[in-house]
This record gives structure tokens, C-alpha cells and sequence, in this order.
């Protein structure tokens, strides 16, 4: 099979070339520690700066609000660790909901186990939080709220302007994984009061390793990973220059003509989600179908079963995901599938389609052309097809 | 991932499909992940003449299906029996470690469906015992703490 | 200045070119996320599994007992956070020195403000520490010893082997951050009696951003950064890929005709020993005469300040350090230089010289060349010189 | 990290050495970092007629003790008194916000080698307080905790 057609970019993406290209002379040539005096070291200085000015400008910060992690999952284990900890005497309560990415739900329960409490908020059959659940889950003791901003497995885009200005009216500081959602969508820390804000490399064309944690200026986080005074001694670790300058540009990258770009992924992504529904028999879209984010596909067939689907799709050539690639090491159906009141076995028969930077409508039809009749040999071998 | 057996298995799976005047049939379904298996079976003279399956589960477990079905086929109730899960997957060169579960599926199934057999027509078989609801874990395998 | 030396090994190393070319792939071909189903990406899978053997052999560990991070300073949060966190039933002790990185001496006063006790050990006037005082130092509630194999700004290389099996004799888990021992000299997790070790890539002309922490089989040691079920559930977060490889690639490197690579660079460290010995009058070596990696000098020159000394350096193409870069945020003098009990003044006037990979006799001369005359000159401009 | 204004004082440094018979000597030491600087004065007429200066500093250190000598050098006391550490920074381009702190030890070893010359010289100059034994922070930075 020498088609190769690849349809999961929420699970991580290739990392463009311009970034590649951006990183390169940080690895042999400028390689010099940015701490150090000596002037070949201050070109990395200098590469960290524009790459912290680049990731900011893309979410509308300020440059020194924003603190370089490895990735998102710290991102995310220190926004919340360190929000617990540094804000323990005001509470202890913490609220979040049942679809958040396992680097969020993982800390809170870690947290509970430390004497916190948390609230899981449900959301609704698309996938979204109602704000008035979030109103009455408030406590005096709350101290923080995560939610995300768009869900990484069925796409839905949650008000994170709403949640943040009720953040803001009670005095409680609000998180939010913004990890699918930055580089697609139009994100601004400022109109959408978020105080911290999670973003990670490699899904949106950067490297893996890498990502950044937002913190509003004036909010008290403590250090997480302890060590030498890089990042204004909240992070310690010689810097990744090269991931950061990868980061940098590919916040750069994203940024240019973002609305164009989401622009023709909606096209694409509709005539998927309208092509499944008109040829496959008794399916179902995950998600939310406006509230949705330009390259998220979800949706449920009944009968069969997501690895056998995704084994069959890989033999055409066509890599695709069912539930997110991360729990694929757990059996468990999604549990943002289960999340939005799908039963077992039908959120165990879904399939995510996420588009990015190389999809072409030649790609929305090879799938369309090969998909009902994959998922027709799985009904025909299945027990529960005829029942 | 997985074995150049298993993917051959699973790609042209063997004997899958219903069995029309099955002598006997077994489903169960695996606690673990939710799948399910159901096996159809036609013995006569206390051999399987023809077995058959229908899955719906992962690859790992269409193929254990199917290998299984061959491996039974022909044989006698009684050597059926000693057919282990283990003999399974090493008839498909192997399963990953996460997929060992599956395996108990194809064993449990066929346990089911001669079960069945022998309800209907009155025999007693040897060594045979009601099928679970669920099939279990037997082994743990590699259960690290995460925190 | 045309000339440039780069002396600075122990702050961080350039990547070997093959390092690079082994990760190159990984970016925008082989890109996949490796707990992906598809094909494509079970090659990183693959990647993953023989980076993690190249690491594993080169300290004779098991392959299923290295944990990849973020970086050596993330491993020893980890390891000593961990460790802290999952044995607290038995004990609340632990034990260091006073001359370790900040990566393990902040994380250490960090769990002092959390209840726990720590001892940190003195040191001799050469950066040894004494097995007799550790010995004196064991308590009841003694869970955990952590103390470096090597020390980055002196290059004293303590006797491992004799801790580890000290605290295996008293039941007491062992980490040592190894950082800069690695793929210098030889270790042996097993030989030395090692429970937990951390490893940074940028320090061997592996990639910045990479690291790993080796845990023995056995030891409970619970996740730090909760996510996906990524490194056997004990470290979330997407691989990253090209970091890991270039990691093995490098250790692989680093372990081919180790000792030759050792022998030649003790020759040009002891050529810079006696020639600076010879040529500046008022120095002193800091750091064991013996017991000393391979690669470092260390100099303290009396009444001149370090900062003036790395300028002047620098200005003649030569890139040096002055205490440890990661500690140039700061402006005390290097806690490890008054550890080994020198005087504030005179630890000012340190001259750390670490050399690597393309490190040549040529650089050496061109050093015993040029910096006689500029401590002469800062002397001159120095008020204490004829005090 | 440094301005080229910064780099020319500190490789060419104006001044430099110790002043035969001078008038006035002040040495001050940095509470911050350790570092020392002494200043060498000739007076004459209220006027500062040379002014040489000896640092065992970083480069700011340097850099702010020679151009702090140039600033002052032909001024009146009065004039040069004036001189305050953002002046000096000034004429550098600039410090690094780490370094803001080196160029206070110019201005305190300017007064302390003042207050020397009134001493020795039993003149009192209007505005000028005996020197402190160390030279302390005036501000903190950027002081974020680190946990
Ligand atoms: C001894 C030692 N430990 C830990 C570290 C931290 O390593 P990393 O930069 O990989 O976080 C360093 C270097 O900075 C070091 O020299
Ligand atoms: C919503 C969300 N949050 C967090 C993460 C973790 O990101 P990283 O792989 O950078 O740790 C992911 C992806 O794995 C994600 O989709
Ligand atoms: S995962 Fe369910 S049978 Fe394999
Ligand atoms: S650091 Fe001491 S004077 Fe600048």
C-alpha cells in the first residue's frame, strides 16, 4: 500500500519544515548554554527572547508572562500542582470537568489524594460545560477552575470567555488547556480573563518536548521543577533552545492567515462529517456540530469496534484514531466518550478524523470511498450486528 | 505491533460468519475491554465437524477467533479441550503483553459454545464447567502504581 | 576575534552531528505519536525501545529500568520528590551533601518546607565526601541518600560505589545524579549498588531538553508529571521522539572507546593543571588531584573576580565558566567552592575549564597563552592585589 | 549581555591605578556580590582635579568605575555629588537589571573618598553622610519566589 494519507493531527503533528529549518543551528553552531556570559551564548539568550516574544504575541500576553515546560502534560501538572499549593491557605477546592485530557483529570485526582477536593463538572451530550453547573459547583474554597478550551477527542470549543469572566467576578483563577485549540482558533488571554494557559509543541506543527505555560502577571505559582534560576527561577533545567525556538516559530507560523487556513479545514472537515452520514449506516457525530473546531471529525458506528476499524483503515494507507492516542495504552472506552452518555460499546465503535496542514479534499475522498465498506466487513463479523 | 500471523488472521479471518443448525453456541464477553465473542459449533460423533465465529473486538481478538476455529476444527471434544489460550497465541507467533486478555476470549467462547452443546443434548463432558459471565484477568501482568 | 575556543563542557556540549542526523527523521517523516496504533507510528515505538537499550547499557541497567525525562534536572525532582512521596510511611530523612547541583539541593529544601528533614553533609577541602560522616548521619527514619557521582563545577568523583553499598546494607534507597560521570567514566548501577540515577543528554553532545531517570527494578516510585500512560504510566506526556533518540544515539556515542577518549583528554587537563600552576602565581586547584573527571580544571586565582576574567576571555575567542552556568542568575559566589571551604574573595576568582569532544592540545596552548597576562591585568586593576 | 559602552570602559578603563598623594581615598565593598571598589581623589579649589579608581568587580563594576571617573573628573564637589548611579547608567547605555546594583558601588566609593578628603582635610561638605560599610540594594527586581 503506498498511499499514506494521515488524519490524525490532534494526536501530534509532523513538525514543518520551517521550524526544523529555525531549530537546525541550535544543535551544532549556537549550542552554548543561555546562562552563560561569554557572547556566543547570548545568541540563544537572544533566540529564547523572540521565541518567548512569538508564543506570546499568538495568544495575546506579554512575553514575560509566558514560562517554557516540556510539553503540555507539565504544563498542565504545574498550573494545577502549583495553583493547589500556592493558594492552600485561601482553599482547597478545585473544579474541573469529566473531559479533560488525562494530564489534567490525573493531577486533580493526585490532588485528592493530598486532601483536596474537586469537582468534576458533567457536560452535556455535545460535550459542553453549562456554565450554570460551573455557578453552582463555586464554593467558597475554590481557589481554582480548569477547563479546556477545546476537547482534544471530539472537538467541542467550550465558552472559555464565559467560564473566565465568572472566574474573574468570584476572585478564583482559571486554567485552561488550551493545547487543541491555540494555532486553530482565535485565542486572547486578556478578553477571555484566563490567568494560566496550557500549549504544547508538536500539536501544532512544533516539536515534541516542548511547550509553555501562561501565567498571568501577579498570580502566585510556585516553582514546580526545582533547580538552576532559568525562567526567572520558576523552571529549572538548561533551556531546550532548539524546542524553543521551534515553538516559537511555529506559534509564528500558526498565527499567519489562522482564519484562511481554518477556512478551508471547515470545508473539508464538513464534507466528511455530511459524506459518513450520507453513506454510513447508523452513525452517530460526536461533539458539538457548530461549537466544533475547524479539523475535528468524531463519530460513532454502531456494531463494531474502534481498534479493528483503525487496523483496517491503517491497511488503505489511512492513519486515524479512536478515542485519543494517549489512553490507547488503557482498555477502557474514552472517557469523553462515556463523558457525553455514549454506552460502552457504542463509544468503543467511534473514530476520530483530525485534519491538518497536508489533508486535501483527495484525502476527504479517499477516505469516503474506503470507509463504508471497512465498516460493513466489521458489522458483517460482528455478533451484535443482526441482534 | 503485531505478528505477520495475527494480521494474517485478522485480514482473512477463517471460518467467521454464522453457522446455520449450530449443535451448540457461546458467547461471552471480556470484562476487561467490553468485547465480545460468539462461537457456533456442529459436532458429531464427539468431534467438531464445523466451528465458526463472530467478533467484535480488536484485532487481537479476531484473530485469536480465527486461528482458534482452525485449531479445533476436526478435533475431538476432548482434545478441543486442552486447546489453552496459551496454544492460541503461540499458534499466532505471539501478542503483545496487553493483549493477552484477548486470547482468553477464543478459549472461553469455545468453552461456552460446547457447553451449550452439551446442555442441549444431554451429555456430560468431562472437565467442562458453565461458562462465566464475564471472562476475567487470569494474570496481572506489569501492574505498575501511577500515583 | 576569529578564534574561538569553547572550554564550557560541563555547562552543556554541542550535539554530535550524528546525534542530529539520527533525530532528523523524526520530525517531519517519522513524526507519529508512538502509542499510536497505525504503523507508522510503531516505528517510533521501535525508536523508543532500542534509544532506551543504548541508555540502559551504558550504565548496565535494564532497559525497562530507564525512564526518559524532560531533562537531568526533571529527574532529580523525581527521583527525590518520588521517593520522598512513596516512602513517607517509613521515613522522613534524607541525606545529601552541601555541594550538589540546585536541581537536587532546591528540591531538597523544598521537602524541608513540606515536614521533611534534611542532612546535608560537609565536604573535604578537595569536594570529598567522607563515608565516616555519611555513616554518622543514618537514622531510623533515614528513606533516602542522594548524593552526585561527579561534581560539575570541581569534577571531584566521589566513591559511589562505597555509598551504595553502605546504603544498601542499611536498607536505604540510593540516588546519585550523574550527570556529568556519564559517559566519561565508566558506571555500573549494579557494581555500585545505585537505586535511582539521572542522566542529561545535553551534557554528552546528546539534544538539550532530554534526559532520563534509571529506577531499579523494585522500586516504588510514583509518577511526578500525571498524564497519558506514556513510560509504563509513570511519566505523562507525548514522547519526544527525535529527544530520545538523539539520547540514545549519544550515549551509544559516548560509550564507544570511552576510555580512550578519557586518556587523551586527561593528558590536555593535566597539560592545563601544570601549565597554569607554572604560569600564574597565586592559584590554587580546586577539586581532588586525583580522584577527578576527565575533563575538568578548576582555578582560583587570588584577588581578581571571575566575571572580568570570562569577559577578558571570551574577548580572545575563549568561552569558560566562573561557578556553574546554571547558577549565573545568581550572584553569590558558588555554594560548592564554599563548600570546600574557600573564602568569599577567592571563590570569586574561580576559572572553570571543562573540555569535550573537539577539544585539541592547540586550545590548551592557546589557553596557557593568553591567560597569564590578562589575571596580570585585572591584578593591576584590583584593590586587593597589594593589600 | 553588556552595551558597547560598557565593553569599551570596561577594556579600555579611564583612570585606572592608584593616585600618588591623593587627597582622598574611599573603598566600599558590594553587600550584594562581595565586590570591592576604591576611588583616588585630588582636590584642589573644590575642584576634583584626578580621580583614578582600583575595582575587584564584574564587568558593570569595572565599566561604571571608569566612566563614574570621566563623569566627575574637572567637576566641582558640589557638581559631582550630583552624580547619582542612574546618571552612570545612563552613560553606559544601559546595565542589565542584574547589574543595576554594581554601578551604586561608584557612587558610594565617589562619597566615601569625598568623605575621606573632608575628614583629612577637616572641611564639611554640604549633603555628604559618612560612607557605610557596605553597599546595600536600593531595589529588589524582580523578586519572584522561587517556592
Ligand atoms: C550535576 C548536574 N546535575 C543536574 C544538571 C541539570 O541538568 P539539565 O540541564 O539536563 O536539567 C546539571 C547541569 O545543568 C548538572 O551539572
Ligand atoms: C488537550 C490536551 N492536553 C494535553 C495534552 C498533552 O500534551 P503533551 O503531549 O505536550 O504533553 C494533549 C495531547 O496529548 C492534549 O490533547
Ligand atoms: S481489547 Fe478487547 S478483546 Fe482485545
Ligand atoms: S556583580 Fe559585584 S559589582 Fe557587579
Amino acid at each position: 500500500m503506498e498511499k499514506r494519507v494521515y488524519f490524525d493531527h490532534a494526536a501530534t503533528t509532523p513538525t514543518h519544515p520551517e521550524v526544523v529549518e529555525a531549530m537546525m543551528p541550535y544543535f551544532t553552531q549556537s549550542f552554548g548554554n543561555p546562562s552563560s556570559i561569554y557572547e556566543i551564548a547570548q545568541i540563544n539568550k537572544k533566540a529564547i527572547d523572540s521565541a518567548r516574544e512569538q508564543v506570546a504575541k499568538l495568544i495575546h500576553a506579554d512575553p514575560m508572562e509566558i514560562y517554557f515546560t516540556s510539553g503540555a502534560t507539565e504544563a498542565d501538572n504545574w498550573a494545577i500542582k502549583g495553583i493547589a499549593e500556592s493558594y492552600k491557605k485561601k482553599g482547597n477546592h478545585i473544579i474541573t470537568t469529566t473531559t479533560e485530557h488525562h494530564a489534567v483529570l490525573h493531577t486533580c485526582e493526585y490532588l485528592e489524594k493530598q486532601g483536596y477536593e474537586v469537582t468534576y463538572l458533567p457536560v452535556d451530550e455535545y460535550g459542553v460545560v453549562h456554565i450554570e453547573d460551573l455557578k453552582a459547583a463555586i464554593k467558597d474554597t475554590t481557589i481554582l477552575i480548569t477547563i479546556m478550551m477545546a476537547n482534544n477527542e471530539i472537538g467541542t470549543v467550550q465558552s472559555v470567555g464565559e467560564i473566565g469572566a465568572l472566574a474573574r467576578e468570584k476572585g478564583i483563577l482559571f486554567h485552561t488547556d488550551a493545547v487543541q485549540a491555540v494555532g486553530q482558533i482565535p485565542v486572547d488571554v486578556k478578553d477571555m480573563h484566563i490567568d494560566l494557559l496550557s500549549i504544547s509543541g508538536h500539536k501544532l506543527n512544533g516539536p515534541k518536548g516542548i511547550g509553555a505555560l501562561y501565567v498571568k502577571k501577579g498570580v502566585r505559582l510556585k516553582a514546580f521543577i526545582h533547580g538552576g534560576a532559568q525562567e526567572r527561577r520558576r523552571r529549572g533545567g538548561t533551556e531546550n533552545v532548539p524546542g524553543i525556538v521551534g515553538l516559537g516559530k511555529a506559534m509564528e507560523i500558526a498565527g499567519s492567515h489562522m482564519e484562511a487556513k481554518a477556512k478551508s479545514l471547515i470545508a473539508l472537515r464538513d464534507k466528511l462529517i455530511d459524506g459518513i452520514k450520507e453513506k454510513v449506516p447508523y452513525c452517530k457525530l460526536n461533539g458539538h456540530p457548530e461549537q466544533r473546531l475547524p479539523n475535528n471529525v468524531n463519530y460513532s458506528f454502531e456494531f463494531i469496534e474502534g481498534e479493528s476499524l483503525l487496523i483496517m483503515l491503517d491497511m488503505k494507507g489511512i492513519s486515524a484514531s479512536s478515542g485519543s492516542a494517549c489512553t490507547s495504552g488503557s482498555l477502557d472506552p474514552s472517557h469523553v466518550l462515556l463523558g457525553i452518555g455514549l454506552p460502552h460499546e457504542i463509544a468503543h465503535g467511534s473514530l476520530r478524523i483530525t485534519l491538518g496542514m497536508h489533508s486535501s479534499e483527495e484525502d476527504v475522498d479517499y477516505l469516503l470511498e474506503v470507509l463504508p465498506s471497512i465498516v460493513q466487513r466489521l458489522r458483517d463479523m460482528s455478533p451484535l450486528y443482526e441482534d | 505491533m503485531y505478528t505477520k500471523k495475527v494480521m494474517d488472521h485478522f485480514t482473512n479471518p477463517r471460518n467467521m460468519g454464522e453457522l446455520q443448525d449450530a449443535d451448540g453456541v457461546g458467547t461471552v464477553g471480556n470484562a476487561k475491554c467490553g468485547d465480545i465473542m460468539r462461537i457456533y459449533l456442529k459436532v458429531e460423533d464427539e468431534v467438531i465437524k464445523d466451528v465458526t465465529f463472530k467478533t467484535f473486538g480488536c484485532g487481537a481478538a479476531v484473530a485469536t477467533s480465527s486461528i482458534a476455529t482452525e485449531l479445533v476444527k476436526g478435533k475431538t471434544i476432548r482434545d478441543a479441550l486442552k486447546i489453552t489460550n496459551d496454544a492460541v497465541v503461540e499458534a499466532l507467533d505471539g501478542l503483545p503483553k496487553a493483549k493477552i486478555h484477548c486470547s482468553l476470549l477464543a478459549e472461553e467462547a469455545l468453552h461456552a459454545a460446547l457447553w451449550d452443546y452439551s446442555q442441549k443434548h444431554g451429555i456430560e463432558i468431562e472437565g467442562l464447567e458453565p461458562p462465566k459471565e464475564d471472562v476475567g484477568e487470569h494474570h496481572h501482568e506489569d501492574a505498575l502504581e501511577e500515583a
